[in-house]
């Protein structure tokens, strides 16, 4: 019996996730119909707020790579971390052997990060 | 091979938590370094310069109070100074050491809101500006006590005070001018070795001497850059000759080097209102005003006088004509003049620090539109 | 003390070096002819003795018949002061040369002055209102504005 | 919509087209004002016609709106330092869940209009308050705010902030103390647990 009572608090906890993300989207709308939240549609409402002026020429520019390597290391070393929590939870269990094989991985992608360091992609300059 | 980027030009609009107040700059930049910058000025132009030749020589008094609005005191200095010096009217003793407390007393509570708001602006949300804050209220206090307004006072009048000291000033004065160094202690212990702002302002938006003597920058600003210059020891008015005090100058120009100046300037603040203290106490309480008439008319002829306020050489150039009313009443803000040389010390770095330079610089908009 | 230079004096060295610049001196300041204060300028600042090297104040008054432009002038090195007057006579719009080259602080005083006077600075980088917007008439320190 | 930068950067002023078309947009509002506009003072004659379902649902919204208005910081002049002041330990506006002064109109309720107007700031002004979401409102702190103080007759100052924008609160002073500050925010209070949620019209 107790092999579904894992299961359930996770159900628990996806119904509330799910839950949580649709009544904070849903809620505007109900309030908005009942007319409680009031609805003024206006265009200079719409407008991008930029200190009270009008904006100044398109946003959409071409602009430096260095912002799109930063972006790289960021994405690669986020998914190591999620890889990380599930391994860092049952590390008891594992032993040595999960550590090593974590181990592994962990240097290969700092191999990554200091190929990146070499080349100067950390420089702000 | 160079990589082809293009520039965004963004309003830093007149509506910005960076740039206390209603200061606007139409900044060029490419990726996140600036390229070009553009001040634009008249958000708040009251045009005091204008109402001045509309209002008699007492009159126009309330409205200096409104120029820069962290500095009333000093601000009513200037002028009276400039009108007494072309109408050739003599202070009693009395008044003129009152002055002296009250202007240093203004130059503290400037120089904390000064910092408080160079710091939020370095990231550092809130925290100093209430501990700094917590002074200001003191200093506020007593401005209370002496002319019932916190922050327009109208307290000076040609010739002298408005109203002699009340009986508990000097006791309430004594014990903060005992606490204040402690407190600037604290700030120092909290913020000069603090490696974020060390990392953040060392070394940022360095204005040269010869840059700052050329744009005609004054105040901490031009000190901050190495050039020992203050118009209480270079140019001395009131009693300032007989009190010793010291002018803490920078190296570098940095944002730091301005920091580090107005805290030291505190500290020089708190030297002179101990001297004054002592002799204020030893006055009979009493002749506080020279008589003047309402009605003050200086004879034709023109000054130029200036003084020393907490931002800079704040300087009346008033013509008159004979008459009630001058004839021309030029007010120089050093805040205004202190943006000259903006566009040169911020080209070149990043958005994060044209906020740090603009917060070094301390502008208060109300001087710098008039 | 920040001593005052006496007009005659600067006048008379000035005479020499830039003949026919000065107009008139007197014991504070001097008169100096509106085409010839860019070469006067450069030269208070860089003649030896007088280094003017700080520009403490750039304004105009307006005298009803003729719009004065003032200078007030200051050296770090001498500690001393001068003051350097410019009139403007005649109907049309009074027009003085820059001397933002001289002095970077001139810059944002010379556009108030242009803003509140209507005096055209030739030869400043970027001329334009400072205070008020682009396309608000008259000139609001002249003595007939009463806006 | 976007104003487009400058083709070339000549000498002069570049950004010449672009400062032609704010001083138009300042001359054309300038023209526009004229008469003030009246104060949103709906909920005076709204107390007739409330049924006694709505009050409940009214009393819950006015207590849940007037709570937590986060006003926007539009510091203009002097009468900014003393709401800063009001911010500030002393004078804790965090009393009134007014925590947060939020610079970017979209997360603001109230704009606290401080300082003198002038016409080169009004078009701004306008457009800052057009962009905070309903329901919102407007308080005009100081003198210059309320009636344009003692620069009132100078060309480039606004005679009274509701030329431009309905206030709803005025609090006179110059600069207002802290304490009055906050009399005129409990005023407000008042007038937003009385309006209700405007189930009838969408304030």
């Amino acid at each position: 019996m107790d092999f579904w009572a894992g299961y359930a608090s996770i159900a628990l906890f996806l119904i509330v996730a799910v839950l949580f993300g649709l009544v904070t989207v849903i809620l505007p709308k109900v309030l908005r119909l009942l007319g409680i939240v009031p609805r003024k549609p206006d265009p200079v409402k719409y407008s991008t707020y930029e200190c009270g002026m009008e904006t100044i020429g398109p946003s959409w520019v071409q602009f430096n790579f260095r912002y799109y390597v930063f972006a790289l290391l960021f994405l690669v070393f986020d998914v190591l971390v999620v890889f990380l929590y599930p391994w860092a939870v049952s590390l008891r269990g594992g032993g040595w052997a999960a550590f090593w094989a974590m181990g592994v991985f962990v240097a290969v992608l700092f191999a990554g990060l200091v190929y990146a360091w070499k080349k100067g992609a950390l420089e702000w300059r | 091979m160079a990589i082809r980027t293009q520039p965004v030009t963004i309003n830093i609009g007149p509506q910005h938590p960076s740039t206390h107040g209603v200061f606007r700059m139409r900044v060029t930049f490419d990726g996140e370094v600036i390229v070009g910058l553009e001040p634009i000025f008249g958000y708040l132009h009251r045009g005091k310069e204008k109402l001045a030749e509309a209002r008699t020589y007492t009159q126009f008094i309330p409205i200096t109070d409104r120029q820069d609005y962290l500095a009333s005191m000093t601000n009513n200095w200037a002028y009276c100074l400039a009108v007494e010096r072309l109408a050739g009217i003599e202070l009693p003793e009395r008044a003129e050491y009152i002055r002296v407390l009250v202007g240093e007393m203004m130059r503290i509570s400037n120089h904390l809101m000064a910092l408080g708001f160079f710091l939020n602006d370095c990231g550092a949300w809130q925290t100093p500006l209430l501990y700094m804050y917590r002074e200001r209220e003191k200093l506020l206090d007593l401005f209370d006590m002496l002319s019932g307004q916190r922050l327009n006072y109208n307290y000076m009048r040609l010739g002298g005070v408005s109203q002699d000291l009340p009986p508990e000033f000097l006791p309430a004065l004594k014990k903060f001018v005992a606490e204040m160094p402690g407190y600037i202690d604290e700030y120092e212990q909290l913020l000069a070795t603090n490696e974020i702002l060390l990392a953040r302002s060392k070394g940022v938006g360095i204005l040269p001497a010869e840059l700052a003597i050329s744009a005609s920058a004054s105040g901490p600003v031009l000190r901050a850059s190495g050039v020992k210059w203050d118009i209480r020891r270079g140019d001395p008015y009131s009693v300032y000759p007989r009190l010793q005090f010291e002018i803490p100058t920078g190296q570098q120009g940095d944002a730091y080097d301005r920091f580090w100046v107005r805290m030291q300037e505190m500290r020089q603040s708190v030297r002179i209102l101990e001297q004054a203290l002592a002799a204020v106490e030893q006055m009979p309480p009493g002749v506080y005003r020279a008589k003047v008439p309402a009605l003050v008319r200086p004879p034709r002829g023109e000054v130029y006088s200036r003084i020393e306020s907490p931002k800079g050489e704040l300087a009346y150039y008033i013509v008159s004509d004979g008459g009630i009313a001058p004839w021309r009443c030029r007010i120089r803000g050093p805040s205004q003049i202190n943006l000259t040389a903006l566009k040169e010390m911020v080209v070149g770095w990043k958005l994060a620090d044209l906020v740090i330079v603009f917060g070094s610089i301390d502008v208060v908009m109300g001087e710098v539109d008039r | 003390m920040t001593q005052p230079l006496s007009g005659r004096e600067v006048a008379a060295r000035i005479g020499r070096e830039i003949p026919g610049a000065v107009l008139l001196a007197d014991g504070l300041g001097i008169w100096v002819r509106p085409g010839s204060v860019a070469q006067v300028a450069r030269f208070l600042k860089e003649a030896p003795g007088l280094e003017m090297d700080y520009l403490n104040n750039l304004t105009a008054a307006d005298y009803l018949d003729y719009i004065e432009v003032v200078y007030h002038l200051s050296s770090m090195k001498h500690n001393h002061s001068l003051a350097m007057k410019v009139q403007c006579w005649g109907p049309q719009e009074p027009e003085v040369p820059s001397v933002y080259s001289v002095w970077l602080g001139a810059d944002l005083q010379e556009r108030e002055c242009y803003d509140m006077f209507g005096v055209r600075f030739v030869g400043h980088p970027n001329l334009k209102r400072l205070l008020f917007w682009e396309g608000f008439e008259g000139h609001v320190l002249r003595k007939e504005f009463t806006g | 919509m976007a104003v487009n930068p400058p083709a070339s950067p000549g000498p002069g002023n570049p950004w010449l087209e672009l400062d032609r078309t704010e001083g138009l947009a300042i001359e054309q509002l300038r023209a526009a004002t004229g008469v003030p506009l009246t104060d949103p003072a709906a909920w005076i004659d709204e107390e007739v016609e409330r049924g006694v379902l709505l009050t409940s649902l009214d009393a819950l919204l006015g207590w849940g709106r007037r709570y937590s208005t986060w006003p926007a910081a539009f510091g203009l002049a002097c009468c900014a330092m003393e709401m800063v002041a009001t911010a500030a330990s002393r004078f804790d506006i965090s009393r009134f869940g007014m925590e947060f002064f939020r610079p970017s109109p979209r997360q603001a309720d109230l704009m606290i209009v401080a300082g003198t107007l002038c016409w080169k700031m009004a078009p701004p002004l306008k457009r800052i308050y057009d962009q905070m979401a309903e329901p919102k409102w407007v308080v005009a702190m100081g003198q210059c705010a309320i009636s344009g103080g003692p620069f009132a007759e100078y060309v480039s100052v606004v005679p009274g902030v509701n030329h431009i924008i309905p206030v709803d609160v005025y609090v006179p002073g110059c600069p207002p103390r802290p304490e009055s500050l906050l009399h005129g925010l409990r005023m407000l209070h008042h007038k937003i647990q009385t309006e209700g949620s405007g189930l009838k019209r969408g304030r």
